[in-house]
């Protein structure tokens, strides 16, 4: 009976869940930026939640560090169904210039393939929103592909 | 019991939101933005400078040998790339250009890829002397030095 | 029909003497001659309710058939009215669960014949206390209950503190005991009769200085046996070390059968209602006890020494409501024993139950048994849920009479502390909640079983009834609690029928006019509409769970996938279990100086809890020598 | 024919559907004046509606360590007792249930969502649930106290008039007293009343200054961490419902008079007065001031609110 | 004569309440249950006595209409009175004595692991 309002509301509040692996925090402030005033993505339905559980879309920032490592993929297994992993930055995307350093485990896909990666060392404000609109397209296949 | 902000909290509630709503008004990157990389092949002389100081080292060369020259692509992997702009300062030719362009979401890695490829001419080579005639040419460099 | 409340005393007391003969070889016997005695007197008691609650005439019965002599009692009478019916009724019940729920409870311990000894003398006592017509014959049933109290309570002296736990009880115990003894010699010096029809009606409005010393004795004396404040630190040592079935007769019956005391003393005996200063005292001494039980339970950190607080707490609530002596608040004041012998029983229970599959009643030990022990955890949460007051059940209805005869009685600080009280209650009910039944299973109790099923079924049985009574409140009112309150309200009756008619004109000189029992409730709450409410709205919700495409809940497979591990901020997560003392933080770092007082008041040492006993008392001399007459 | 009206008020009209869906409005409301007043465009206020539909369409996970049934099921439950309130309370004249519905009722009713949400917390098993259970006892034991003497203070001052002195606990006579002297805002003995009320609004919805329990960022959404999928659908349902009872309680308690007469009116009366009532307490507060301390908190509500309270108990006591 | 009774009633009262409140060792503490005890039961005894009359034992051929008794009442409670004091004195110092086993002192201030 809702099969179309459930379709159509997961495009219209999308939540996103913030998931810092050792990030030298560039991309950490832009995200919150995205949430001021200026930038604002309330108002297409975005909100920051405390827990996993309740996310559809996570924001990586950061080069996998090794102790964040196991943390991440744990915290990603936890996502319930429908989720779409988005990349800040370059660092989850290449590693950047901590490539090869001891400590680095290598870009994220390999342990989860990347949706949508947001290049940029930190992406403008405006890149990010972007990509969080690429990513909801991609909730909603999945989404339709999940039923 | 003082209620901060209170004032300014009813008086914005009146005002227009400071918002720019972004995707409906498209906005332009501030001057001097280190966005896209533009890549001129024909500008380029592969000199190789903008590889030894990109720091991630994202930018990569393939020489193709070929009979009019080598072929020359350069790759300019964005994703791993932190924007420093090091590589267009240095480049003597300016053949590489940061843009202002910032749309850098992409879903698939192959669009971070920025490369362009040129052929390098070689100078016209010298006729081939024959193996005898290299030799003296040496001998009389050395008698000439002494 | 005449004979069965002796009766019913009797076979208690037979059959603890038979299990001395006989019992003691072996188990089966044992178990049968105690299932017998109580479920006997259980029978009789019941068969009782006919003639007295629903006819309301008053069964006496002469022992030894010394028959008043020219209106001069000289022998012991049983008076059973429907007052005393009333708690004998709860008496009786709490009896004959027990016993089920001991014969499994007690398989591990020796020498169970000395327990069952012990309990049916108990049982026989608090029948024969509240069936009795004699005051000295009350002081005696009062010494042997106290008697078996303290045996069972140092029933399991292996166990730390029951030895200390059984000393401090006797001590007090007999310091109760004697003040009785004191009171009702005092009384017997002024009217030169034992039997408590007669007294009431010699000292009708001509109270002399040594009836209201007697009086004050007597109070101190019963409250000390109902576990007041003042008076009550005996009381969570004894129920945290006796063994569940017994604590939860404690807390069923024993300060059942003080408050029964206290009701028949003040409302009977002294016809001392009228007196607004002593419905004060009562209404003080409720609320204090009210307050101090639950913010001690708070501070706890022992499941059953948690209960044995609000035990003490639910006996303020009841005291509180009887001192408001208009009929409602006397309904209010019954109502709410009845309720809390069943919810209070229920949740002994369940601490025995968790005893008895773990070993330990500990809050900072236990955690995630829920999933262990379902149905335990089930009936807990029907107790705490009724003992906190929420709609559906029996512990709303009474407490929201309690607020409402409170409030009329123009007595708003006392309406206001019970409901804070009664928060409270649902606080650390929420504390064990978390801290035993859900939340993280520490490794020892992985192979931790369901208690057997007869453990199980009294614990239904109680949760059934919690619920019956939650729901029904009129036919329960109707049935149990006006007649009780009738026949406390209006003692001509009580006299003439004890003495022979007429009997109260001679003396008083105009008949005891009888009190309206009727009260109009505030606000108008019919639970059936309610739980029809209940239905409907479960079918809406579960029509729009199937159409609205509820997608498939998925639950843990066996395979140890980090999906379904609980989210600690990506941590494998070990065993960390929020429990115990940590909780409620917020409440004790901002009350921690109460909280400070108040566990240092409870010092433990005899010596301070006698000198707090004799302090009241004192109080109440003087109180009740200034304001009463 | 009677179950039919049963029905009827169960299901529609001030149960599930109507106060759903007003409840979610309001709570958009709520965020878009927040938003507004904080200078940004913010979500459209029928923004809690898709929240509620998206989280229909997730996945259900039902941790190991929990406990399944009353995990599943104390969402259910919560939502039960908060429509069977939406029934009691009345609009202008009109109750769904015409029983003389009673403020004690209501109060115990208004705790078994709060239990619901305690038990669901302790049923998931994770320690950030224990904590925000604990978060959430003293947030319950803080307000009891004001949110109490309140409403006797309501009931001493209508029983007083109309019920011969006795208090009275029943809402359709506080409304019908209203109905003659006028909404109960304008008597200077109980405005300190409505002030508490004001200030008691926040913490039983659980919005921002107060949401100890649900503290996002400190505790990751107490008691909700581990519901994903329908169960956090119903609690988040749950949540916006409290938010409409809560603010018609006080429009029926302060606000409410003769109303209309015709029912449709005065629906729109209601709800347009509990908006105003949600942009007052909630939204304002929620736009300036940051998150308490759980301390604080304890302190806070047995300070102010509780002393306004008492005022106005002792000037209705006093002026008999 | 009859006030002497009741003066050492209260004497032994009081005393029996001075030696529970002070006295630290559980043994005394038994004793001053005790003392109560016997206070109470005296007091209850002198309540019964009438001045110049007789005990109240007799045989019916001697009942004549003058003779004049003591009231026997007080003195059957007295009995049961004192049977119910050996018993709690019984009973509390087995407990003492398993108390000395397990506390290994009779200080009423170590014997308090149950506090707070």
């Amino acid at each position: 009976m809702f099969k179309k309002l459930i379709e159509k509301s997961f495009e219209k509040s999308p939540w996103l869940f913030h998931l810092n692996t050792g990030s030298c925090n560039g991309c950490d402030i832009e995200i919150v930026s995205v949430i001021t005033p200026r930038y604002d993505a309330e108002r297409m339905g975005f909100k920051l939640t405390g827990s996993p559980r309740h996310a559809d879309i996570i924001l990586v920032t950061g080069p996998i560090t090794s102790q964040s490592r196991d943390r991440l993929i744990r915290t990603l297994a936890q996502v319930p169904d429908p989720k779409v992993v988005v990349s800040i930055g370059s660092c989850p995307r290449s590693t950047n210039v901590f490539n090869g350093s001891y400590s680095v485990e290598g870009p994220l896909d390999k342990y989860v393939p990347i949706d949508v990666s947001i290049a940029g060392c930190p992406p403008k404000p405006e890149a990010i929103i972007d990509g969080l609109a690429k990513a909801i397209e991609i909730l909603r296949e999945k989404r339709r592909a999940m039923k | 019991m003082k209620f901060p902000y209170l004032k300014e909290a009813i008086k914005s509630v009146f005002k227009k939101p400071s918002t720019e709503i972004y995707p409906i008004v498209n906005k332009e990157a501030p001057e001097g933005y280190r966005g896209k990389i533009n890549y001129y092949p024909e500008k380029c002389v592969n000199c190789g400078m903008c590889i030894r100081v990109c720091a991630p080292g994202c930018i990569t060369r393939t020489i193709e040998k070929t009979e009019e020259g080598d072929k020359i692509t350069f790759n300019f992997y964005q994703g791993q790339c932190t924007f420093c702009s090091l590589c267009a300062d240095f480049c003597p030719r300016g053949a590489i250009e940061l843009t202002k362009n910032y749309h850098l979401a992409v879903t698939d890695e192959k669009d971070l890829l920025v490369s362009g490829t040129f052929i390098k001419k070689l100078p016209p080579k010298p006729p081939v002397q024959p193996q005898q005639q290299v030799q003296n040419q040496q001998n009389q460099g050395a008698a000439k030095t002494e | 029909m005449q004979h069965f409340p002796i009766l019913s005393i009797v076979t208690l007391f037979l059959g603890a003497f038979l299990t001395v003969i006989f019992g003691s070889k072996n188990e089966t016997v044992r178990k049968f001659i105690a299932l017998v005695a109580s479920s006997i007197s259980l029978i009789l008691v019941l068969m009782l309710i006919k003639p007295v609650m629903i006819k309301n005439n008053v069964i006496q019965y002469w022992l030894g058939n010394w028959r008043p002599i020219h209106d001069w009692a000289i022998g012991i009478g049983l008076e059973v009215d429907a007052l005393g019916l009333f708690f004998g009724i709860i008496a009786v019940l709490t009896i004959f669960l027990s016993i089920i729920f001991s014969f499994k409870y007690t398989k591990k311990d020796s020498e169970t014949d000395k327990y069952y000894v012990l309990f049916l003398m108990l049982s026989g006592a608090v029948l024969g206390l509240v069936f009795t017509g004699d005051l000295f014959n009350m002081f005696v049933m009062i010494e042997i209950m106290t008697f078996a109290a303290v045996g069972l309570t140092a029933f399991r002296n292996y166990q730390e503190g029951a030895l200390e736990a059984a000393f401090k009880y006797l001590v007090l115990g007999s310091i109760g005991s004697s003040m009785v003894l004191a009171g009702t010699i005092t009384i017997y010096s002024q009217v030169h009769t034992l039997n408590m029809a007669q007294i009431s009606a010699l000292l009708f409005n001509n109270l002399t200085p040594s009836a209201l010393f007697a009086f004050a004795l007597l109070l101190a004396g019963f409250s000390l046996k109902a576990f007041v404040v003042p008076f009550h630190p005996a009381a969570p040592d004894a129920y945290m070390s006796a063994p569940s079935s017994v604590s939860m007769a404690f807390s069923g019956m024993v300060n059942k059968a003080g408050v029964y005391a206290i009701i028949r003393l003040v409302y009977v005996l002294f016809h001392a209602m009228d007196f607004k200063s002593v419905q004060i005292l009562l209404i003080i001494i409720g609320t204090i006890t009210m307050f101090i039980g639950v913010t001690m339970a708070l501070a706890q950190n022992d499941f059953k020494r948690l209960l044995a607080f609000h035990s003490i707490s639910q006996i303020g609530y009841v005291i509180t409501a009887v001192g408001v002596s208009t009929a409602l608040g006397l309904t209010a004041g019954l109502y709410h024993a009845l309720n809390h012998t069943l919810f209070k029983g229920l949740l002994f229970l369940t601490a025995g139950a968790i005893f008895y599959a773990t070993g330990t009643t500990d809050l900072n030990k236990l955690g995630g048994l829920a999933r262990k022990m379902p149905q335990t955890a089930a009936i807990f949460l029907i107790g705490a849920f009724s003992i906190s007051g929420l709609p559906p059940f029996n512990g709303f209805v009474s407490k929201w009479l309690v607020y409402q005869a409170t409030f009329q009685a123009n007595l708003a600080p006392v309406t206001i502390i019970a409901l804070l009280v009664s928060v409270m209650t649902l606080a650390s009910f929420i504390k064990v909640a978390q801290s035993i039944f859900f939340g993280q299973m520490p490794k020892e109790f992985e192979n931790v079983k369901e208690v057997p099923l007869s453990m199980r079924i009294p614990m239904w049985i109680m949760a059934i009834l919690c619920v019956i009574t939650g729901v029904l409140p009129n036919i329960v009112t109707k049935y149990l609690v006006s007649p009780a309150v009738t026949a406390a309200l209006n003692i001509g009756k009580y006299i003439d029928l004890m003495m022979g008619n007429g009997y109260s004109e001679k003396i008083l000189g105009k008949p005891i006019e009888i009190p309206a029992v009727d009260f109009t409730l505030a606000g108008y709450w019919d639970p059936i509409a309610w739980l029809v409410l209940f239905a409907l709205l479960l079918i809406a919700v579960t029509i729009v769970a199937v159409a609205g495409g509820f997608n498939a809940v998925s639950l843990p497979t066996e395979v140890d996938d980090p999906k379904y591990d609980v989210f600690f901020s990506g941590e494998a997560s070990e065993h960390s279990h929020v429990k115990g003392n940590d909780l409620f933080w917020g409440l004790k770092h901002d009350l921690r100086h109460y909280f400070g007082f108040m566990h240092d008041a409870h010092s433990g040492i005899i010596n301070d809890y006698a000198l707090w006993a004799i302090f009241t008392t004192t109080i109440f001399i003087v109180y009740i020598f200034l304001l009463v007459p | 024919m009677v179950v039919l009206k049963y029905l009827f008020n169960v299901l529609v009209f001030p149960g599930l559907l109507f106060s759903a869906l007003v409840g979610l409005l309001l709570s958009g409301l709520d965020r878009k004046v927040v938003a507004r007043m904080q200078k940004r465009i913010g979500p459209p206020i029928i923004q809690p509606i898709y929240d509620f539909f998206k989280l229909l369409g997730k996945e259900t996970i039902v941790p190991r360590a929990a406990s399944r049934r009353t995990f599943l099921y104390a969402p259910v439950i919560g939502l039960l007792a908060l429509v069977t309130v939406t029934l009691f309370i009345p609009i202008y004249k009109y109750t769904a249930i015409s029983t003389v519905a009673d403020i004690i009722v209501i109060l115990y009713l208004l705790t078994i969502p709060a239990v619901a949400l305690i038990m669901g917390g302790a049923a998931s098993g994770s320690p950030y649930a224990g904590v925000g259970i604990s978060r959430e006892m003293v947030a319950i034991i803080s307000y009891e106290l004001p949110l109490v003497i309140v409403l006797l203070t309501i009931g001493k001052h209508v029983g007083m008039a109309l019920n011969k002195g006795v208090i009275t606990f029943s809402l359709s006579q506080i409304v019908s007293y209203q109905a003659e002297f006028g909404p109960m805002i304008t008597n200077w003995r109980l405005i300190p009343a409505a002030l508490a009320l004001l200030l008691i609004i926040p913490i039983k919805v659980g919005s921002l200054p107060f949401d100890i329990a649900e503290a996002e960022i400190e505790i990751c959404e107490g008691p909700l961490v581990e519901y994903s999928g329908a169960p956090l659908a119903i609690f988040k349902l749950n949540h916006a419902i409290k938010m409409f009872i809560m603010t018609s309680l006080f429009v029926t308690l302060f606000l409410s008079g003769k109303g209309t007469g015709i029912l449709i009116l005065d629906i729109v009366l209601q709800v347009l007065l509990s908006a105003v009532i949600v942009v007052i307490s909630i939204s304002t507060l929620k736009a300036i001031t940051a998150r308490l301390k759980v301390e604080q908190v304890l302190k806070f509500f047995w300070t102010y609110p509780t002393a306004l309270a008492l005022i106005s108990l002792i000037l209705v006591w006093i002026g008999r | 004569m009859i006030l002497v009774n009741y003066i050492a009633c209260i004497i032994l009262i009081v005393l029996g309440f001075y030696v529970i409140l002070t006295k630290k060792n559980i043994l005394k503490i038994i004793i001053g249950m005790g003392l109560i005890d016997y206070g109470i039961n005296l007091l209850i005894i002198s309540i019964g006595f009438n001045p110049g009359g007789t005990a109240p034992i007799f045989t019916f051929t001697e009942l004549k209409p003058e003779s004049f008794f003591v009231d026997p009442v007080p003195q059957a409670l007295t009995l049961t009175s004192i049977v119910i004091g050996a018993c709690v004195t019984a009973m509390a110092l087995s407990l003492v004595i398993k108390i000395k086993e397990k506390y290994g002192t009779l200080d009423a201030d170590k014997v308090r692991r149950l506090n707070g």
